[in-house]
């Protein structure tokens, strides 16, 4: 795939090294020429061309080749920015997919809804990550001290829309995970094998540690 | 080439205050029209000739002045407009008592109008029970006016040169923006003013008339003291106040408008717009309920150990309606003044005079220090011992709530520190001028909390036979007081510095 | 002028002998300044009906004014006088007399200072007050309304020009 | 007319005062606040220090009721942002922004949004002007 990123700072960097790692073409549009310059010593230049320019102007834009890319990731430090040049991408080059990283994770919902297909917020990321660890540290710390490897966790079923419209027996969870309780807005259910999951519920699992997250792995994958 | 001319500053200033005279001859039509309609004919006479006259007055500054009627006033000649505009137009709405001889000298006329637009409620009237539908109306109106302000009642009618309204409206001790314009705030004041008033007569009459009032005088005395409750006012039609009505519904209903008139403009605008949690957060809000718990349990203790009242319920009309009254800084009454001198006791008058002082929320009609300043200066002592606790390193914002997340900042409370002391210094040497005239302590810290505060309650020092200088230091404190100090500061300023020389 | 009404009722009240017996007679400003001593004591009291009669059930409240304040007088209605005239504004009300409990804080209505009435007594009518006004202050306010509207116009004209 | 400005740069302080003296009611957005000097001193209108591009502090200044919204922040993306929050997101009548691109014109308008350029202007008026004059000659 030919990858244009808009914003050569660190997370445009990370991003095109990991990116070229799986064979990706990459353009990188940079306004700043010492941070070009690391780019350009520090990137294989077969995989990465690197463009100096104002990633949110037309005429620098089409000079990167924006018409041989296939998906636009703006990364710059600013939400206005990066908006700008995945509405650009989309509505004036014609580019299939977007991507924009937002700082203000408010912005997410405003980005969607301006057209941008994908919307990433690092600060949300991580916002979610700590909101569930600090509920279920306490009870996973009280679990561990009685057995090294059974863990509770806590999974949203939107992320895995296969699970519902399916009773659970028909879910093939594997052996050595139970949904031991479904939580569907302020009331939690205990779950039999008829029970169907919707979109908004919560299930908590309970498990050795090693199949959760393989399970977890599954869910995400589908 | 043009040069331009220095202008001079009195001629904008002249032009503005034309305006708010106007306004003030304007609202003497209303007066005019319900002595007409009750066939009083030398009131109606009086009120046509000094309505007539107040607008020519007006007529004549904003002819001087308009010329240089857009020329940019600064902050302080902004509230140089609304000090004057309140001297100039208390002495021109003073003539209608004058002539009408409802008073006895142009000094008492003064003082009543004073008490009326401050919403203060002390009067100096004579015979009030024989007093005409017209002069009450005036009464009433006058405190209407007050309360809302009478800059911003001009404001409302102001449609072109309006880059110095705000300078003007914060001259009249408001700086609330329910919108960004101040046109358009004090429009909204209005509105919401003029909404309360026709629920209000509605249920006041209603009440008047359950009291016993036959329906034409339910009317007007409904009428009125609602006007007078949401001005948190104080002027009842009789001289008995409210206890002339006898009745436990009356005063009830009475004791909710100024309730509700006491609150900030802004929270009613919330509110009406739909955000009514802002009741349970807003930081006057929880500021007055707390200071009225202390205080009210203060002044059940004070009654309680003279036994003044027989039963809860003489008590809950007597004491709490008075404490409430005092608080709102409204000055119904439901005893004689000389009662609370004789029977009350010291604990429950030093309760009420702290009350008086306390006062309100701001922008609001009400008197006193102020709920947000109370507020403000409980939660710098506040997070003042926090810091101390705190590493020094430590770098600290605090807030309060009032209607929106407010940063506890430096000049917010510097401003709520120097008004207060201002009120402070206002309070006491007004006790103190009491005093020398002879007066014991209480009665004499009692009456000037009642007139610093622009409460209302008398504990009997106000009557037409007080010294003359008293009755000018009393104008004076209630002017004060209602200003907010700041505006009257510039006024005598600009005056000494030859303003109206040059 | 505005003292006449009040010269008259205190004239009234030194003048007047009361008739309810050896009690003595009280001023409004008497009877709150002593009410402590006074409380539930028969006391006589003097002056002029004013405002309304607010009736409740088998009794009535009358506000009795000697001039100086008005005191509440709790009346049972078969005592009051049919034709009671009540002062209002350019009318004198009936000056009464009236014998009765002080209460200095009424148990029975909330603590209000009240007077409850065990014998009324009517001694003199009210009547219209008969007062000269000038009526050339209807002139001048004439003139003056009129220079207001020419001024007005003039006003209103200037700001049609500068528009 | 409730109006928001975002953006107290000079041309934003102009419109404040042109508003403001005509009696609108206006609220002016700026994330720096040594801009608000701008401003005379007792602007009649309603400064908000904040990041114009921040709903909450758009929600501040009531765009939810807002008439109109013009964007004339120094930044051009900023700007966009602004605008498109306003009219797609909160559905402001009039939405103005000032550009100083003008390349992008073609993609913006077909977004609905009204966008001016006053370097393009500027350049406009000067050259018509002069062309004007040598024609007259």
């Amino acid at each position: 795939m030919r990858i244009m990123i808009i914003g050569g700072g660190n997370v445009g960097f990370y991003l095109s090294k990991t990116l070229i790692a799986s064979k990706h073409k990459i353009m990188i549009i940079e306004e700043n020429p010492t941070h070009c310059e690391r780019l350009v010593s520090n990137l294989d230049s077969k995989w990465v061309e690197v463009f100096l320019g104002d990633g949110t102007e037309v005429n620098c834009l089409r000079d990167a080749g924006i018409h041989h890319a296939d998906v636009l990731i703006a990364v710059t430090g600013y939400d206005q920015n990066n908006l700008v040049a995945c509405q650009l991408a989309k509505d004036y080059f014609g580019v299939k997919k977007t991507i924009a990283r937002v700082k203000n994770p408010k912005n997410i919902r405003v980005f969607e809804k301006l057209g941008v297909d994908s919307v990433i917020s690092s600060t949300e990321s991580i916002a979610n990550v700590i909101n569930q660890e600090l509920e279920w540290n306490d009870v996973n710390k009280l679990i561990r001290e009685h057995s090294s490897s059974l863990r509770l966790r806590e999974v949203q079923v939107r992320q895995a829309p296969w699970l519902i419209h399916h009773p659970l027996k028909d879910l093939g969870i594997p052996k050595g995970i139970i949904i031991i309780a479904i939580l569907r807005r302020a009331q939690a259910i205990i779950p039999s094998g008829e029970t169907i999951l919707q979109e908004e519920d919560k299930i908590i699992l309970w498990g050795e540690e090693q199949l959760i997250s393989d399970f977890l792995h599954i869910l995400s994958a589908n | 080439m043009v040069i331009e001319k220095p202008v001079k500053r009195i001629y904008p200033m002249l032009y503005f205050i034309g305006i708010i005279i106007v306004v003030l001859g304007c609202l003497q039509l209303v007066p005019l029209v319900v002595s007409l309609i009750y066939k009083e004919r030398f009131i109606s006479s009086i009120f046509l000739a000094t309505a007539s006259f107040t607008i020519l007055v007006g007529e004549g500054l904003m002819a001087i002045g308009y010329r240089y009627r857009s020329t940019k006033l600064s902050f302080g000649e902004g509230t140089v407009v609304a000090a004057g505009a309140w001297l100039l137009g208390t002495m021109l709405c003073a003539l209608p008592y004058y002539f009408s001889g409802s008073c006895l000298s142009f000094i008492d006329s003064c003082f009543d109008v004073m008490s009326g637009l401050t919403t203060t409620g002390l009067c100096l009237i004579q015979d009030m029970d024989h007093l005409s539908n017209g002069i009450n109306m005036w009464r009433q109106t006058l405190t209407f006016t007050g309360g809302q302000g009478m800059v911003v009642l001009a404001l409302t009618f102001l449609t072109k040169d309006q880059s110095n309204a705000y300078k003007m409206y914060v001259g009249e001790g408001k700086d609330e923006k329910l919108f960004p314009n101040a046109v358009s705030t004090a429009r909204q004041i209005w509105k919401i003013s003029i909404f309360y008033l026709i629920i209000g007569t509605v249920v006041m009459t209603f009440a008047a008339r359950s009291a016993g009032l036959a329906w034409d005088r339910a009317f007007l005395h409904g009428m009125w003291v609602y006007m007078s409750a949401w001005s948190t006012g104080g002027f009842a039609p009789m001289s008995q106040n409210i206890l002339y009505y006898h009745s436990s519904l009356f005063e009830l209903c009475a004791v909710v408008f100024f309730v509700i008139g006491s609150l900030n403009f802004a929270l009613h605008h919330a509110v009406l717009s739909g955000r009514v949690s802002e009741i349970r957060k807003n930081i006057e809000t929880i500021t007055f309920t707390i200071s009225f718990i202390i205080l009210s349990s203060l002044v059940t203790v004070g009654l309680m150990k003279n036994n003044v009242y027989p039963d809860l319920l003489a008590f809950l009309r007597k004491g709490l309606f008075h404490l409430i009254s005092g608080q709102t800084t409204t000055g119904f009454m439901t005893v004689y003044a000389k009662q609370f001198y004789y029977e009350w006791g010291d604990i429950a008058l030093v309760a009420m005079t702290i009350a008086m002082l306390l006062g309100g929320s701001a922008c609001s009609t009400a008197g006193g220090f102020k709920a947000l300043r109370i507020g403000v200066i409980f939660e710098t002592f506040k997070t003042e011992v926090k810091k101390l606790l705190l590493p020094e390193s430590r770098i600290v914002e605090y807030r309060i709530h009032h209607i929106k997340e407010m940063i506890l900042s430096d000049s917010l409370i510097r401003s709520s520190f120097l008004i207060v002391t201002a009120y402070l210094v206002t309070f006491t040497v007004g006790t103190l001028i009491t005093l020398l005239f002879g007066y014991p302590l209480t009665m004499a810290a009692f009456e000037s909390a009642s007139v610093t505060g622009n409460v209302g309650l008398s504990i009997g020092v106000t009557s037409t036979s007080m010294p003359l200088l008293l009755k000018i230091t009393y104008i004076i404190m209630m002017w004060l007081g209602r200003l907010e100090f700041m505006s009257i500061f510039a006024l005598i300023a600009f005056i000494l510095k030859g303003g109206l020389k040059k | 002028m505005k003292k006449i009404p009040l010269v008259l009722i205190l004239s009234l009240l030194c003048s007047n002998v009361v008739k309810a017996g050896t009690l003595p007679t009280y001023t409004s400003i008497e009877l709150i300044e002593q009410a402590k001593s006074l409380n539930q004591t028969e006391v006589i009291y003097q002056g002029e009906v004013i405002g309304d009669v607010l009736f409740r059930g088998e009794q009535a409240w009358l506000s009795v004014s000697d001039g100086v304040n008005a005191i509440a007088v709790y009346v049972p209605i078969q005592l009051l006088p049919e034709d009671l005239a009540l002062g209002r504004y350019l009318y004198t009300g009936d000056i009464i007399s009236v014998k009765g409990i002080l209460h200095r804080a009424c148990q029975n209505h909330g603590g209000d200072l009240d007077l409850h009435v065990s014998y009324l007594e009517r001694t003199s009518l009210g009547y219209p007050q008969e007062r000269e006004f000038p009526e050339y202050i209807w002139i001048i306010g004439g003139v003056f309304s009129g220079i207001a509207l020419i001024g007005a116009n003039y006003l209103k004209k200037r700001h049609e020009v500068s528009e | 007319m409730f109006l928001i400005i975002a953006g107290c740069t000079q041309v934003g302080a102009l419109l404040v005062k042109k508003f403001v003296d005509t009696g609108h009611n206006v609220v002016v957005i700026d994330r720096d606040k040594g801009n608000f000097d701008y401003l005379e001193t007792g602007c009649n209108c309603l400064m908000i220090h904040g990041m114009p591009i921040d709903e909450d502090v758009l929600k501040e200044a009531g765009i939810e009721r807002a008439d109109a919204l013009i964007a004339v922040t120094a930044e051009d993306n900023m700007n966009i942002m602004i605008s498109q929050i306003a009219k797609h997101l909160y559905h402001v009548p009039h939405v103005m922004m000032q550009a100083n691109h003008p390349e992008r014109q073609a993609v913006l308008s077909a977004k609905g949004l009204h966008m001016i350029c006053p370097i393009a202007l500027t350049a406009d008026h000067f050259y018509t002007s002069l062309l004007q004059k040598e024609n007259s000659i």
